[in-house]
Order: C-alpha cells, then structure tokens, then sequence
C-alpha cells in the first residue's frame, strides 16, 4: 500500500522532511515506525522513544496499534501545544 | 458557529464585540484570549506549526463537542499560525450563552482541547537560540475534569 | 486593577483590547460581558439601581478577595446603571493572568460575587409593564463553592 | 441617635422616598425595622416579609441583628441582581 508520511515540528526536523511517501506493507502505526526505524539514523533517532510523539491516520489522533488498512495519510508530531 | 486558522492577526476587541453583537439575546459573553508572553525579557518570537486540515477538523471536532455539552447560542475560535512577536494575539475563543455558568464552562473546556488536541506546536526564539515548547502536563490533566 | 461604574455605555472590544495590551506578559485573558437581552421579545428597556458609595466598596472587596486566592496581574470590572436598551452591555469583567485556570477561575468569581453582593438592582420595563428583576437562588448557590 | 436611612429598588418605591433621617433609640437592625412598621402602614407592608431584604450598615452587609451602636447609615434593599 502507498502511504504518505507527514512530520512536525522536532520530527520534521530531525527527519529532515516535512512528507514523504512510502510503499510498505505494515498491519499497524509500530509496524510501520520499525519499519522507518530500520532505513537510518534520523529514523531511529526521531523514533527512540514513542512517549513524546503521537500519531494521526487520515487526521484523527490515534495510538501506536491502530491498523493501517485503508488509511492514505499517517502523521507524527510531538504532544501539541496550541492554544 | 466560527472557527478560522490564520497568519494574519487578527483585532481581539473587534472580534468580540463582533461576536457579542451576533450572539443577540445571549446575555452571557466569554472571551479567552492567548498572548505571546515573554517571561523572561529574552522571547524575540514564536513560530507556531500546525497541521493544515487536521487542525480544522479537530477545532470542529472540539466546538461540536461543546456545543453538545452545554446550551451555547455562539461560539468562536481563531487560531493564528507562523511567525508572532512577543505581546502579539496568539488565539481568541469565545462563547455565548444566556447562562453565565455555561459560557464559562464551555469556553474553559474549548481552551482545555485546544490546547492538548488541535494539532499546533509551539517554537521559541530566544537571544540564546530556539526550541519547542514542551507539553505541560498539567494541560493533559486539565482534559480529565470534562 | 481597575472598577469603573458608570451612566455611560462602554465599549467591549475596545476595552478588551486595551486591558490585554496593558497586561503585558500575562498570557491569558479572560472576559466577560453581560448584555440586556430579550427573552420573549416583549422587552423594551432596563433600570439598573445602584448605591452609590457601597457599589465602590463591594466591588473593590470582591477584586481584593480574587487577587488574594489567584495569581492575577490584572482585574478590570465595568457596570453600567441607569437607563439601558436591548441588547446593551450591562457589564464586564476581565481578568489576566500567567496561567489560564487562574484567569478563568477570577473571572468566574467576580461574577458570582458581582452578582449577589454588589448593589445592583435591574427593572425591566416590557409592553405590559414594568418589574424588579428577582434574584435567582442558582446565583445564590453559586457562591458556596468559593 | 441620628440615622440616615436608604431605601432602594421595590423598597423605594412602597416607602415613596429614597432616603429619610430618623430618630431612634434602637439597639439591632430589626428592633429599627420594627419602630418603621410600627409608623405607617407602607413600613409594615414594605417590611413585612424580612426574608425578602438585605440591610447594609454603613455600606457594608450585614444581618438583622446587627447592633446600630456607632452606624450613621443604614440601608434596605432586595436581593442584589447585577451582572
């Protein structure tokens, strides 16, 4: 499945890009982070520990085992600090 | 029912005398608003991130929410994006209600989500560099009371 | 800190703006405004009664009571009396402070307070009369959880 | 002793005058109340039911049986309705 992968803040720049889009076949949000922790450095880094960042399928806050079936958009950022 | 994400600033006291005037026959009228504060003396800017889409769906989100929860006649939100000074209008809500307790609380839950639910993040620049604002967690334990 | 009770109309938004700029590096403000509103339609107008001299007092006892509980660097309280006209603002309260909760919380107090210990008193007048407006017993419950 | 006392809102309106000074030798609030009912009838109408006023001695709240000693103002309204 074709996924696109948007980053935030200190994720974004730790990865170095803002979106990319990834051909993967991952059943869940930590299959998929495995995934990109296994590519490189910066992926492993940005995702050493999961408990400062979230994770949205297709805009809707998710957890980390959320299934990735019929999803098109996965983004991960920090605890968010609006207001 | 208003929600708007900008870069642009926007006039706080306009804002809500706008919104009190089209919230006729409320009676009860709350405004939170958001500055940039520099605690220290050595804010020179904030660069604020969010997530286009998202964010309006989980202002939406939050709004309905509210107005599920308690007897609103209005509300509103304005959430600014990209680069503020220090003193500038981050974001406004207000509410209107011909309760007063109901204004209060609706405009106290919408700033509670708001703040630990609508995807933006915070990035200060100070004279000795920049960094992201950390979640406090008391914004996270501010969501438990609702 | 500022209380202002007046004949003359106010201008909410004008005033929002500038109580937000004055507190500078508060970071969070909170207002509130009453308006006259129309429940039914039959409204033609209000009086509100004061005492003069005991609206001061009762007003300057109640903002030193919520600076004295919460963190505020800042409180403003505006009340009309006199003569005022459907949808007119009666009054308003601000609040600014470094943390949201305590803004919120002053703000909700004052009003809980202004309502049932300052000495006001509002006449309606609609097309088939005119009367005092009772106090409600949720206002006076509103004061037991301070 | 001298007092001036205020009359406000429906209080006011049945006593038909907004402030007097009275006379009085009264050592609480409602022995004062009760020297008023005992005058004219538009006292003991307008004082009839004390659960429905407020007094205030010298602009400041209080009970019915407050003493007067050393008051200069006494004042009687209904439940306050601002905001």
């Amino acid at each position: 499945m074709t996924l696109t992968i948007l980053y935030f803040a200190w994720l974004r720049e730790r990865i170095g890009l803002p979106r990319e889009t990834v051909q993967t076949e991952a059943a869940t949000v930590a299959d998929l982070v495995d995934e990109l922790r296994a590519r490189e450095e910066r992926y492993a880094f940005t995702f050493a520990d999961l408990k400062a960042v979230r994770v949205a399928l297709d805009q809707e806050l998710t957890d980390f085992d959320a299934p990735l079936a019929g999803v098109r958009e996965v983004a991960f950022f920090p605890p968010m600090t609006g207001g | 029912m208003t929600i708007r994400v900008q870069a642009q600033p926007f006039d706080y006291g306009a804002e809500s005398n706008a919104f009190a005037r089209s919230s006729d026959g409320a009676g009860a009228i709350v405004t939170f608003c958001g500055v940039v504060r520099d605690n220290d003396g050595t804010l020179r800017g904030m660069e604020i991130e969010h997530y286009p889409g998202m964010t309006e769906r989980a202002l939406s989100t939050i709004e309905a929410e509210a107005r599920s929860r308690w007897s609103l006649s209005d509300a509103l939100i304005i959430h600014r994006h990209g680069a503020l000074n220090p003193g500038e209008m981050i974001m406004m809500v207000a509410t209107a209600s011909r309760h007063r307790a109901d204004a209060f609380a609706a405009a106290e839950f919408l700033m509670d989500y708001l703040k630990s639910r609508a995807p933006f993040w915070k990035k200060e620049r100070t004279a000795t560099g920049e960094g992201w604002v950390e979640a406090r967690e008391a914004d996270e334990d501010a969501l438990k009371r609702w």
